[in-house]
């Protein structure tokens, strides 16, 4: 390893960003605001390029330790940074994609009163992630973790006035405490089994151990925790719907933080974790299992929703879950790649859907759009590029990562590969019937009415939204960018580059991928890429004809469907279910067990009594305080004389 | 020397002593008539005896035969106890006063001109002079009369008041000479320094804390400019106001008392004592010592006739402003310039060798 | 020539005692003052004498910080005590039970 | 013999004069009831040698903290003392107390003392001696009661001076009579 010493700079830059305009953005102009907010973020990226540069598939991972944090007897933690290849990666998605979105988010919320609190939010965004994704141990990478659960929940409910915001703000702070409730308890267990949370330490500790093929050892209770912590931040399974509601936030935070970047955290914190992973089957299998569930499950829901974030929202659901099953099948390198090309693509998925929403004036329902290619042919454009690439049409960034994917889950199992192009075919539907919905036929909005808006933030009302209108070019331009980045953003991954890229840092895990080429020919692979291909396809053929050719269609489908299609549109009931199983359960506890019982009935009962019983006996013992001074002697004198007894007595004895 | 004759010889001295002082008090009467007269351009008493020099004898007799009224809402026991309290602790403090150095009795041995040295004698000086504040303090009560009261009232609270400056005025002597013993004081002050200058402690340092006692010594036994407590244009006669004849000779004898007791202090701690020039035959020789003691003394005395007519009274805050806030710092200042040269001249032989 | 220490320090206690009795039974607050100058004398004398008996100026020394704090005391005790007075116009503990000025 | 008759004389004094000081009705005769005490006893530190200690006895107590007691007596007229009954407390449980603890005392100091028999001056207190201890080993102490000192000072005067002589500004003169404020700031 080799020490950088400007590695503590780029969390720093940030966190500067986010002090300057939180503590002086309330009287400084907009100009200013964004200046601060765009250099601070901008150098950070700026400086990962210039680290990026001199960093090769053959450095040895840099480290920086800034200072001591926690000494305790043999147990030490240090705010220390640590940079390999796969921070590497995630370094670079993070501030580039966050710099774009930066931008964006200059033209998107100029016009919004809590302007300096957001780009404030953003940096520190920033600052927490790019601790996250630098850190040298696990408590490091924790404060980052729990970093952007706050700035996220500062960010969902950044329109905090609105009720929905406040409660979609509060859903995703407790969900992701219970994921984070299983991340701490393995911290715990790493801490007791290894006296250390640093990552090199605790790999090097982990590397010999034997894999615990048979039953379950503490390296799976270590992996099913940590998972745990991953599915709350990652939405998997069954910690996922707090995602959906996030949608609630500005749109440039559904870009930045529920599909880029925060979202990922999950991953990459399996994906760091991998050598634990490796050596517990049984966890990797859950993990497995778990991602390709929430894949198929979150694209389902994706095809009935009607809010155009919404179906973002469940789109990002599923692809997380197709990371995870990458993680899963032991195909790290496959995940990560998809996280990137992901990153491109529904970072732009979400900018273009925030700037339709922007220009047809806050409205976010897809019946009430149509038509829009016409008004924005850049956000049309671009959108169009990052639909390609979703639905895994080739040479597209997704198409190369899914592919992967597909291919190495196929290795695994052919259930997972099964499931997978299920849910890829599932996938270009629902993206091709946004596409069709929001851009094809004829615009379906009236006249602008700031009352049916679900994202009522504050730019309708000076604004005349008579007309679409396309963006400015302060929001085209990261969308441009990221375009091409989705157009040719897969190609790193032509000739298995970027796993080798990765190689160092999953050079265990590179067992389980040889295995998984020797099953499979080279024909074979094609064979899959071809029927992936096809069933893409076909998902556009099939969303080409229920919303573009027969646009009647699709709601005798629905009707026929009946139950199938309401269970669908209302999520398949999964909130309401929480809230029977969880939410009920615990407010009623709470309320006749907690309150009544032990509030009420012990502690302020105790409390309140022992009150009570004081006061009746100082009501007796007040009439010693007479306010007679002779009275006082007495009893001092009296007490003397008990002391002077005492004091004879022991002598005497 | 035997103990019979050391109680014999103590006898003597405590019978001479005393009467030398009620002596001295009676002539300070005398004086101070003769003085202000002379200062007022009088003649003073003349016409009992040469000069009017048989004068206290007469007012003495006089001060006997008077009426002894005793009013009748007085508080009789402490009103009676009074004067003699006053009294009997003005005179008893000159019991630690030495007058002069070691003298040859005859066949019976050395003694030395004192009724008795204490290594506290100092502090016994200053004890007995404190007690002396209950004689005043309770004629000005026990008279049952708002003159008395105020008058023993502002007599106390003078006297305490005054009290702290001088006994800190006294403390740079005490550092000079590193004892409380009223002998080794004087013995301290002996020789001279530049060949003529005595070595007395007025001149070696402690001028300031000189005038301090001075002064505070002035307030102490009530005399102008600090007579606030018996000032006749305010409060009649002050505390005394109610008492005649014997009772109040009483009073008049504490205060003269009084007054030749600091003068006496005064000369010892700050004038050398009974150090002066000695020559002539061996009984001149031994007589020379009290002599000058005396001459300091009387000085002293004239000292305090002097600027009784000369000076007018103070007002009482002014009085008890000038105490706290300009003669108590004095002496404090005083203390700790003393100390430190003190200190200094212990640590560095050649320091400030000329003083 | 030699007296038993224990000689003093019955009259320290006896001093102590009438001091305490005097705090009991003495209705005027001064005197009652006064009662407590008379328990810290007590123990001076037993101080004076417990330094007699084990050869150790220490006893005495505590007597002069007695003395200050008997000093200390009676400056503000006997100010308590006028203020008292300017407001009951008593110096009867048995009416000064009212816990304020 | 000398010692014992010297420690009757004094003690005789002490005990006479604690005793008046309970009997005597009138709080001035109590107050040189127990400046008597005092004198006799710096008598009795004499006999066993703490001849400083006898002279601050009575230069400050009797001297000093007395006077504030005659002056505080005379200057609020206090009369006899009334024969109130205020308190059972006192009467029932403190003098019982008080008479058990003063014979459980006298019971250990006359039976079961350990102490020696000391000589006249058997500890001479010279003021050099003291001097050194006090200013060496206590120093600390001996600051901390000046920093006492000084507060009672300020407390006394504060506490004294009457509320609109405080409320004045200090260059004006106070409408109080002059003896009041005199004896008002001597009090420290």
């Amino acid at each position: 390893m080799t020490p950088n010493p400007y590695l503590w700079l780029l969390p720093i830059l940030p966190l500067a960003g986010a002090a300057i305009n939180g503590f002086f953005g309330r009287k400084s102009s907009r100009k200013a605001i964004t200046a601060v907010a765009l250099t601070f973020c901008g150098a950070a990226f700026l400086l990962a390029l210039w680290i990026a540069v001199g960093f090769s598939s053959a450095s040895a991972p840099y480290y920086f330790d800034l200072a001591h944090w926690i000494r305790s007897g043999d147990f030490r933690v240090d705010f220390s940074f640590y940079l390999d290849q796969l921070s590497l990666v995630m370094l670079l998605v993070v501030t580039g994609v966050g710099f774009l979105i930066h931008i964006y988010s200059v033209g998107y919320m100029w016009d919004d009163d809590g302007f300096y609190r957001f780009m404030s939010y953003l940096n520190l965004f920033m600052f927490f992630m790019l601790t996250l994704v630098l850190a040298k141990n696990y408590l490091m990478m924790f404060i980052g973790w729990e970093g952007v659960g706050l700035a996220s929940y500062l960010l969902i409910g950044f329109w905090f006035t609105k009720d929905s915001a406040a409660a979609a703000g509060k859903k995703a702070f407790i969900v992701n405490r219970i994921g984070d409730f299983g991340f701490l308890i393995a911290l715990f267990l790493i801490i007791k089994h290894f006296g250390s949370l640093d990552f090199p330490t605790v790999f090097q500790a982990v590397a010999p151990l034997p894999s615990e093929t048979a039953g379950a050892g503490f390296l799976t209770a270590i992996g099913l925790l940590l998972m745990v912590g991953a599915a709350g931040k990652s939405a998997q399974i069954p910690l996922y719907v707090w995602l959906p509601d996030a949608m609630e936030g500005p749109t440039p935070v559904s870009a930045l933080i529920h599909a880029a970047t925060m979202v990922t955290a999950g991953v990459y914190m399996v994906a760091r974790s991998h050598i634990i992973f490796e050596r517990a089957p049984s966890a990797m299998t859950v993990v497995a299992i778990i991602g390709t569930l929430t894949a198929l499950f979150a694209a389902t829901i994706g095809i009935a929703q009607t809010d155009i974030k919404k179906v973002l929202a469940y789109s990002t659901v599923s692809q997380l879950g197709y990371m995870f099953m990458a993680c899963g099948v032991g195909a790290f390198s496959a995940g990560i790649f998809h996280l990137m090309t992901h990153a491109f693509f529904k970072g732009l998925l979400f900018l273009a859907a925030g700037s339709v929403i922007h220009g047809v004036g806050g409205e976010q329902d897809m019946r009430k759009m149509g038509g829009l290619r016409h008004f924005m042919p850049w956000t049309f454009a671009t959108m169009g590029i990052a639909t390609l690439a979703i639905a895994g049409i080739p040479p597209l960034a997704g198409f190369w990562s899914k592919d992967e994917i597909l291919w190495q889950a196929f290795g695994q199992s052919w259930v997972y590969w099964l499931i997978g192009v299920i849910t890829a075919f599932i996938t270009s539907f629902y993206m091709f019937r946004l596409m069709y919905m929001t851009f094809a036929g004829d615009y379906r909005g009236g006249a602008p009415d700031n009352s049916h808006g679900h994202d009522a933030h504050g730019h309708g009302d000076g604004h005349g939204h008579g007309e679409p209108h396309e963006s400015s070019w302060v929001m085209l331009g990261p969308l441009v960018v990221l375009a091409v980045l989705s157009l040719v953003g897969g190609l790193v991954g032509y000739g298995n580059h970027f796993e080798h890229f990765l190689d160092p840092v999953f050079q265990a895990g590179k067992a389980v991928q040889e295995t998984a080429g020797e099953t499979g020919s080279r024909s074979l692979e094609f064979v899959l890429m071809g029927i992936s291909i096809s069933v893409a396809g076909l998902g556009w053929f099939l969303a080409w004809l229920l919303y573009s050719n027969r646009p009647k269609l699709p709601a005798r489908i629905a009707e026929s469907l009946g139950g199938l299609y309401r269970a669908v549109a209302n999520k398949y009931y999964i909130d309401e279910l929480y809230a029977v199983l969880f939410v009920k359960p615990l407010i009623d506890g709470s309320t006749s067990i907690l309150w009544h019982g032990v509030d009420q009935g012990v502690i302020d009962a105790t409390v309140n009594n022992s009150a009570s019983a004081a006061r009746d006996i100082s009501d007796e013992v007040r009439h010693m305080q007479s306010g007679n001074l002779r009275s006082y002697a007495g009893w001092v004198a009296a007490g003397g004389a008990v002391v002077i007894a005492y004091m004879v007595w022991m002598g005497v004895r | 020397m035997s103990i019979t004759a050391f109680i014999i010889i103590s006898l003597i001295k405590s019978v001479a002593v005393v009467f030398v002082l009620l002596t001295a008090v009676a002539y300070s009467v005398w004086l101070e008539r003769k003085v202000s007269a002379h200062i007022q351009n009088r003649w003073g008493p003349t016409r009992v005896g040469p000069f009017g020099l048989l004068q206290p004898l007469a007012d003495g007799v006089k001060f006997i035969f008077k009426e002894d009224l005793t009013q009748p809402y007085v508080y009789k026991p402490l009103y009676i106890a009074a004067p003699i309290i006053a009294v009997v602790f003005a005179i008893s403090s000159i019991a630690v006063i030495p007058f002069g150095t070691w003298v040859t009795v005859g066949p019976w041995g050395t003694t030395f001109m004192q009724i008795t040295d204490l290594n506290i004698g100092l502090l016994v000086v200053l004890g007995i002079t404190s007690m002396g504040v209950y004689g005043v303090a309770l004629a000005g009560w026990a008279s049952n009369s708002k003159y008395s009261l105020l008058g023993g009232l502002r007599a106390s609270a003078q006297m305490i008041s005054y009290e702290v400056s001088l006994g800190l005025s006294l403390v740079g002597v005490l550092i000079m000479s590193g004892s409380l013993s009223l002998r080794e004081i004087v013995d301290a002050q002996g020789g001279r320094f530049w060949g003529f200058i005595p070595r007395w402690n007025i001149f070696h340092g402690q001028t300031i804390a000189f005038f301090i006692y001075l002064i505070s010594a002035y307030a102490e036994t009530n005399r102008t400019p600090f007579d606030l407590p018996e000032a006749e244009s305010e409060l009649v006669a002050g505390y005394h106001t109610e008492y005649s004849a014997m009772k109040f000779a009483m009073f008049f004898m504490a205060e003269y008392a009084n007054m030749v007791t600091v003068a006496c202090l005064a000369t010892l701690l700050f004038l050398g004592g009974w150090h002066g020039p000695i020559f002539g035959p061996p009984i001149l020789q031994a007589l020379m010592p009290v002599f000058w003691f005396c001459l300091k003394v009387f000085f002293f005395m004239f000292l305090y006739v002097w600027v009784r007519w000369t000076l007018p009274r103070f007002r009482y805050d002014q009085l008890m402003a000038f105490g706290w806030k300009v003669l108590l710092p004095l002496a404090v200042a005083n203390i700790v310039v003393t100390a430190l040269i003190v200190a200094l001249r212990a640590q560095y032989p050649g320091f400030l060798s000329f003083l | 020539m030699n007296i038993p220490l224990s000689y003093y320090l019955l009259l320290s206690g006896f001093l102590f005692v009438c001091g305490v009795a005097g705090f009991l039974i003495k209705r005027n607050i001064i005197t009652i003052f006064m009662s407590i100058e008379l328990m810290l004398n007590g123990v001076n004398l037993s101080f004076v004498a417990f330094a007699a008996q084990w050869h150790s100026l220490s006893g005495q020394i505590f007597v002069f910080f007695v003395m200050v704090v008997a000093a200390a005391e009676a400056a503000v005790g006997l100010a308590i005590i006028i203020a008292v007075y300017r407001t009951r116009e008593t110096l009867n503990v048995d009416q000064v039970n009212l816990l304020k000025l | 013999m000398l010692h014992l008759i010297l420690f009757l004389f004094f003690g005789a004094v002490c005990v006479a004069g604690a005793v008046n000081l309970l009997v005597q009705s009138h709080p001035i005769n109590s107050a040189l009831s127990l400046i008597a005490v005092m004198a006799a006893l710096a008598g009795e530190y004499l006999l066993l040698g703490a001849e400083f200690v006898a002279a601050v006895q009575v230069i400050v107590y009797a001297g000093a903290i007395m006077v504030l007691f005659v002056i505080t007596i005379m200057l609020l007229n206090a009369g006899k003392e009334e024969r109130t009954k205020g308190s059972r407390v006192a009467i029932l449980l403190g003098v019982p107390g008080l008479l058990i603890g003063a014979v459980l005392v006298a019971w250990t100091l006359l039976f079961r003392s350990n102490t020696t028999m000391v000589a006249i001056g058997a500890e001479p207190g010279s003021p050099k001696a003291i001097a050194r201890l006090l200013f060496h080993d206590f120093l600390l102490p001996f600051e901390v009661t000046s920093v006492l000192i000084l507060i009672a000072i300020m407390g006394a005067v504060v506490l004294a001076s009457r509320p609109e002589a405080v409320a004045k500004t200090a260059g004006e003169r106070s409408e109080t009579t002059p003896e009041l404020v005199g004896a008002g700031r001597n009090r420290g």
